[in-house]
C-alpha cells in the first residue's frame, strides 16, 4: 500500500523520459500517467482515511539518515486534486498545442512539473523540499515561457529570478535548522522544535521564501504577467496547483512542524497580508482588460483568503471549531484549484476560437461557445463563494471562525472581496451574453471544452457535497 | 564552538546579505544572476562551516552532500536564466 | 636541512608571485603586464611546487605537483598568447 | 600548523572572498563582473579545501566557478544580448532617481539587518552543536553503503532520492534551453597555439573525468565533478573552433540526456519490483549499482552542461525538429 507513495513520483518522472524518447506516443503515455496517478491518489486517500498517515522510507534507510515520503489527509487530498486537474489539463493541452514540434517540447516538461508537484506534496525532508521547490520552479518557468512572445519570456525570466530568490531564502532557513537541530526530517523536527533565535530566524526565512513563491501580497508582482502570458493549460496549473503547493508548505510549516513556536502576532501579520491580497487582487481583477489577467489577479485574491485563516487557527483552541476551520481552509483551497484551472482552460478556448481574450469584445460568446461560457459561469460562482460551491463552505467557516474569535476585520474583508468578485464575474458574463442565434449543440469542440466543464462542475457540486468526508479525513490532522 | 566555524559562518551571512542587496536593487539582469549565485555561495558557506569539526577531525559529510546538490541546481538555474535572456533579446529584436 | 631548503623555495616562490602581482598593477600596457604576470607567476608556482614536494618527502605527491605545474605552464602560455594576439589584432584593426 | 598562522590565513582568505564578492557585484562592467565572480568561486574553492570539504572544493572549481563562469562569460560576449545588460529600471527623470536613492538605503539597511539576524541565529545554532549524532549514524552505516567516501554514500545511497530529483532539475534546465533557441554559431579556428594545447588537454580531461568517476567511491570525486570535467573537454574543443565536439545526433543525444534520471529509475524500480524498497540496493551489489548510476549520470551531466554552453539546439537537432513538423 505504501508503495503508492513512491509510484506517485516515479510514474510521472518515468513518463517524462518516455515522452522525451518517444514523442510520437506522448499523448497515450500522458493519459495513462494521468489515469494511474489518479488511481494511486484515490487509493492513497482511501488508505489514509482508513489507516491514518502513511510513510515510505526510500532505500530502506530510517528517516533522518535517509529521506521519507509521508502522506496524511491534507497531502492526500491535494495529491488527488493535482492528479485530477493535471489529467483534465493534459487532455485540454493535447488539443491546445496544434503543432507536433510544440507538443514534443511541451510533454516532457509538463510531466517534470507533475513529478515535482507530487514530490513536494509527499516529501518529509526539509532539504528534499528545497530540491522539489527548484524542480517545480524551473519546470514552471520553462512551461510559462513556451508562449514564446516577448511578454511571456520576460515574465518567465522574472518568475525564474523570484523563484530562485525564494528557494535560496528557504535553503538558508533549512541550513539554520540543520545547524541548530541536527536533522532535516520533518517529523523528527516537529518533536524537537523549541522557541529561540534559530527557530524564529529559520521559520522567517523559509516563510519569506515560500510567500514569494505563493505570491502573497505584496510579493505578488511577478504572478499576473507570468500567469497571463503563459499558454492556457500552463496558466491553469500555475494558478491552480503551483502556487497552491507553495501555500501547502507554508501551512505544513506553520500548523504542523513549527506549530509550537508560532505566535499570534506572526499569524496576524499573515492575516493582514492576506487581507491586502483579497482587496488589491479583487480590485485589479475588476479593472483588468483581458480575461487572463482577470483570472491571474483573481488568483492573488483567492490566495489571500487562505491566509486569512492563519490568525483564526492561531486563536481557536484545538477542538471541533478549529477542525471545522481547517476543513474550511482545505475545501476553499481545493475549490479554487478546480475552479481556477477550469476558468483558465475556458479562457484558453475563447482565446483560440475568437482570437483574443479582451473582455469588452466578448459579445456573443455565450452563443458561439455555450459550454465554455457555462464553465466560466460555474467557475465564477465558485470564485464568488456562492452555494453550492465548495468555496461557500470554506468562506462560511472563515466567517464562523472570525465570529467565534471576535476578529471582525476578516469578516469585512471577506464580504468586500466577495462583492468585488461578484462584480468582476458579472462584468465578464454581462459581455459574454449577447444577442445571437443559439447553435445546434451546446458543446462545440469536445476535447477543448469538456475538461473545463468537468473541473468547474467539480468545484461547484463535487466539493460542495464532499464536504463531510473531507472534514473526517482531516480530523486531528493539523 | 570553533573559531573557524564562527569566522566562516559569519562571512557566509555577510555574503548572503551582499547578494540579496544586489538582487533587490534592480541592477542589470546579469548582475542579478551573478548576485543570486553569490547569495547561494553564502548559504553554502554557512553549511560548510557547520560541517567543520576542527583540524584533523573528519567533518560532518551531510552538509557537504547538500552543498554539492545545491551547486548543481544553481548552475542549472543560471544556464536557464541565460537562455531565457538570449531568447528575450531575440524576441525584442523581432518586435 | 631539507626543511630549510623547502621553506626558502616557498618564500622565494611567494616573492615571485608578489613581483608578478605588482607588475600587473603597475606596468603601463597590456603586453608588459602579461609579460610580468606569466613569467613571474610560472616561476613562482614552480618554486612553490618544488618547495612543497621537498616538504612532503613523497614521490607520488611530488609527481602530482609537477603535473600541476606543467598544466598551469601550458595553460598560461596559451592564454597569454591568445590575449596578446587579440590585443595586437585590435590595434592593427583600429 | 600553529593556530595564529591559521587564523591569519583564515582572515586573509575571508577578506579576499568578501572583497571579490563585493567587487563582482559592484562593478558596472558586465565582463569584469563575471571575471571577478569566477575569481570569487576559485578562492571559495580554497576555502572549502581549508574547511576539509575537498568534494565541494572540486565541484565549486569545476562547476561553480568554471562552468558557471564560462556560461556567463559567453553570454556577456554576445554583443547583441541586450536583455542581459539593460538595466531593469530605465529611469532618467531626476525624481525617480531620488526615489531610487532612498530605496537603495532602505534595501541596504534591510540587508544589514538580515545579516545581523542570520549571524545571531547562527551563533546560537553553533552553540547547540547537536548535529554530531547524524554524522555518527552516517559513519555507522557507511560499510553497508557500497562506497567508503561518506559524501558519495550520502549522495548515491542514503539521500539518493535528492540526487534523482537533482538530475531531474538538470534535465528540466536542458530541455528548457533546447526549447528556447538554437545554438550560437561556431567559433573561428584559433590557430596553432591553442590547437596544440587542446590536442593534449582534451584527452587529459577525458582521462581525468574517468578517474574522478572511479575514485569517487572512496575519495573526493564523483559523477558531478567528472561530468563537469568531461563538459570542459568539449568546451575546450569548441573554443578551438572544432565543429564536432563529441555530441551525438539528435536521437542519441536525447537518450544521453535522459540517461541520468533513467538509470536511477531503472535501478530503483527494478529493486522495487524485486520486493526491496525503491533504491534500496542489496549491500553486496551497492558498489556496482552506484557506479552504474554514476556513469550514466556523468554522461547526462556532461551533455547538459555542453548544451548549456552552446546556448540552444545544435544545428542537427534543429533540422531534425523541422522535419517532424506536421
Amino acid at each position: 500500500m505504501t508503495d503508492a507513495l513512491i509510484w506517485l513520483v516515479a510514474m510521472p518522472l518515468a513518463a517524462a523520459l518516455a515522452t522525451l524518447l518517444l514523442p510520437r506516443h506522448a499523448s497515450v503515455v500522458v493519459i495513462i500517467t494521468g489515469v494511474v496517478t489518479t488511481l494511486a491518489g484515490g487509493i492513497l486517500l482511501f488508505a489514509v482515511g482508513t489507516q491514518g498517515a502513511l510513510s515510505y522510507e526510500i532505500g530502506g534507510w530510517t528517516a533522518g539518515l535517509g529521506i521519507a515520503l509521508r502522506a496524511d489527509g491534507l497531502s492526500a487530498l491535494l495529491l488527488l486534486m493535482t492528479a485530477l486537474v493535471m489529467l483534465a489539463a493534459s487532455i485540454y493541452a493535447s488539443a491546445y498545442f496544434s503543432k507536433a514540434v510544440e507538443r514534443a517540447r511541451f510533454w516532457p516538461l509538463w510531466l517534470l512539473l507533475w513529478t515535482s508537484l507530487n514530490a513536494l506534496l509527499l516529501s518529509g525532508d526539509l532539504f528534499n523540499l528545497y530540491v522539489t521547490l527548484e524542480l517545480l520552479g524551473l519546470s514552471a518557468v520553462v512551461l510559462a515561457s513556451l508562449g514564446g512572445k516577448t511578454a511571456a519570456v520576460a515574465a518567465a525570466l522574472r518568475y525564474l529570478l523570484v523563484g530562485l530568490l525564494g528557494s535560496m531564502l528557504f535553503l538558508a532557513g533549512v541550513s539554520l535548522i540543520y545547524a541548530g537541530y541536527g536533522t532535516l526530517d520533518i517529523a523528527a523536527l516537529a518533536h524537537l522544535i523549541e522557541p529561540g533565535p534559530v527557530t524564529w530566524t529559520a521559520l522567517a526565512l523559509m516563510t519569506a521564501g515560500l510567500l514569494l513563491k505563493t505570491a502573497l501580497f505584496p510579493l505578488h508582482f511577478w504572478l499576473p504577467p507570468a500567469h497571463a502570458s503563459a499558454p492556457a493549460p500552463v496558466s491553469a496549473v500555475l494558478s491552480a496547483l503551483v502556487v497552491k503547493v507553495a501555500f501547502y508548505l507554508v501551512l505544513r510549516l506553520w500548523l504542523d512542524v513549527f506549530a509550537a513556536v508560532v505566535t499570534g502576532a506572526a499569524a496576524n501579520l499573515l492575516g493582514v497580508l492576506g487581507a491586502g491580497a483579497v482587496l488589491w487582487g479583487s480590485w485589479r481583477a475588476l479593472r483588468a482588460e483581458r480575461l487572463k489577467l482577470l483570472a491571474a489577479y483573481s488568483t492573488v485574491a483567492q490566495l489571500g483568503y487562505l491566509f486569512l485563516f492563519f490568525p483564526l487557527l492561531q486563536a481557536l483552541p484545538s477542538g471541533p471549531a478549529r477542525d471545522a476551520a481547517v476543513g474550511g481552509l482545505v475545501i476553499l483551497a481545493l475549490t479554487h484549484g478546480f475552479a481556477k484551472a477550469g476558468l483558465f482552460m475556458a479562457i484558453g478556448v475563447i482565446q483560440q476560437r475568437c482570437g483574443h481574450d479582451s473582455i469588452r469584445d466578448l459579445d456573443g460568446t455565450a452563443q458561439r461557445l455555450p459550454a465554455t461560457t457555462f464553465a466560466i459561469a460555474l467557475a465564477g460562482v465558485a470564485l464568488i463563494g456562492l452555494p453550492p460551491s465548495g468555496a461557500f463552505l470554506g468562506k462560511w467557516q472563515l466567517l464562523a471562525g472570525s465570529f467565534a474569535t471576535g476578529q471582525w476585520l476578516w469578516i469585512l474583508v471577506t464580504v468586500a472581496g466577495s462583492l468585488l468578485a461578484a462584480a468582476y464575474i458579472f462584468r465578464v458574463l454581462g459581455h459574454a451574453f449577447g444577442h445571437q442565434a443559439y447553435p445546434q449543440r451546446p458543446v462545440t469542440v469536445a476535447r477543448e471544452e469538456w475538461p473545463a466543464l468537468v473541473l468547474t462542475a467539480m468545484a461547484m457540486v463535487g466539493l460542495g457535497l464532499a464536504g463531510a468526508p473531507v472534514w473526517r479525513l482531516l480530523e486531528g490532522g493539523l | 564552538m570553533l573559531t573557524a566555524q564562527l569566522l566562516y559562518g559569519l562571512t557566509g551571512c555577510l555574503i548572503v546579505a551582499l547578494g540579496l542587496r544586489t538582487v533587490l536593487l534592480h541592477a542589470s539582469l546579469l548582475h542579478r544572476v551573478v548576485a543570486i549565485n553569490v547569495l547561494g555561495a553564502g548559504v553554502f558557506m554557512i553549511l560548510v562551516a557547520i560541517a567543520y569539526r576542527g583540524p584533523g577531525v573528519p567533518p560532518d559529510p551531510i552538509p557537504h552532500a547538500l552543498v554539492l546538490t545545491g551547486i548543481v541546481v544553481a548552475v542549472s538555474a543560471t544556464a536557464l536564466a541565460l537562455a531565457l535572456a538570449r531568447r528575450l533579446t531575440a524576441e525584442q529584436s523581432n518586435d | 636541512m631539507t626543511e630549510l631548503v623547502s621553506s626558502l623555495m616557498i618564500v622565494a616562490g611567494i616573492g615571485f608571485y608578489l613581483a608578478g602581482s605588482i607588475g600587473l598593477l603597475r606596468l603601463p600596457d597590456l603586453y608588459s603586464r602579461l609579460h610580468a604576470l606569466t613569467k613571474a607567476d610560472n616561476l613562482g608556482l614552480g618554486l612553490l611546487a618544488a618547495g612543497l614536494a621537498l616538504h612532503s618527502q613523497d614521490l607520488l605527491v611530488a609527481m602530482k605537483l609537477l603535473l600541476v605545474w606543467l598544466a598551469v605552464l601550458a595553460a598560461s602560455a596559451a592564454s597569454a598568447h591568445l590575449i596578446a594576439r587579440h590585443a595586437h589584432r585590435q590595434e592593427a584593426g583600429s | 600548523m600553529n593556530t595564529t598562522g591559521l587564523l591569519v590565513f583564515d582572515g586573509l582568505l575571508l577578506i579576499s572572498i568578501v572583497s571579490l564578492a563585493w567587487s563582482a557585484l559592484a562593478s558596472p562592467d558586465a565582463r569584469r563582473s563575471v571575471i571577478l565572480f569566477m575569481a570569487f568561486g576559485l578562492v571559495l574553492a580554497v576555502a572549502w579545501g581549508r574547511l576539509l570539504a575537498p568534494d565541494v572544493a572540486l565541484a565549486e572549481a569545476a562547476i561553480g566557478a568554471g562552468l558557471s563562469g564560462a556560461l556567463l562569460l559567453v553570454a556577456v560576449g554576445e554583443q547583441s544580448n541586450r536583455a542581459l545588460q539593460d538595466n531593469a529600471l530605465r529611469v532618467s527623470e531626476r525624481n525617480a532617481l531620488r526615489v531610487r536613492a532612498t530605496l537603495q538605503w532602505v534595501i541596504t539597511i534591510l540587508c544589514v539587518a538580515l545579516a545581523a539576524t542570520l549571524a545571531w541565529a547562527l551563533v546560537h545554532a553553533l552553540d547547540r552543536a547537536t548535529n554530531e549524532r547524524l554524522a555518527q549514524i552516517v559513519s555507522e552505516n557507511l560499510a553497508a553503503s557500497g562506497v567508503s567516501n561518506p559524501v558519495t554514500a550520502i549522495l548515491l545511497n542514503f539521500r539518493a532520492y535528492d540526487t534523482l530529483l537533482e538530475l531531474a532539475v538538470l534535465l528540466t534546465a536542458v530541455l528548457g534551453i533546447l526549447a528556447l533557441g538554437t545554438a550560437r554559431p561556431d567559433y573561428q579556428r584559433t590557430g596553432p597555439v591553442f590547437d596544440g594545447l587542446a590536442r593534449w588537454l582534451v584527452p587529459v580531461l577525458i582521462l581525468t573525468a574517468g578517474y574522478l568517476l572511479w575514485v569517487g567511491a572512496h575519495a573526493p570525486g564523483g559523477a558531478f565533478q567528472a561530468g563537469a570535467t568531461l563538459a570542459a573537454a568539449a568546451v575546450v574543443l569548441r573554443l578551438a573552433g572544432e565543429r564536432s565536439i563529441g555530441l551525438p545526433q539528435a536521437g542519441a543525444l536525447r537518450v544521453i540526456l535522459a540517461a541520468g534520471v533513467g538509470m536511477f529509475l531503472v535501478v530503483g524500480l527494478t529493486l522495487l519490483l524485486l520486493g526491496r524498497p525503491f533504491l534500496g540496493y542489496p549491500p553486496a551489489w551497492a558498489g556496482s549499482l552506484i557506479l552504474l548510476i554514476e556513469s550514466a549520470a556523468m554522461l547526462a551531466i556532461a551533455a547538459t552542461l555542453v548544451l548549456a554552453f552552446l546556448g540552444g539546439r545544435p544545428p542537427a537537432i534543429a533540422v531534425n525538429e523541422e522535419n517532424n513538423r506536421c
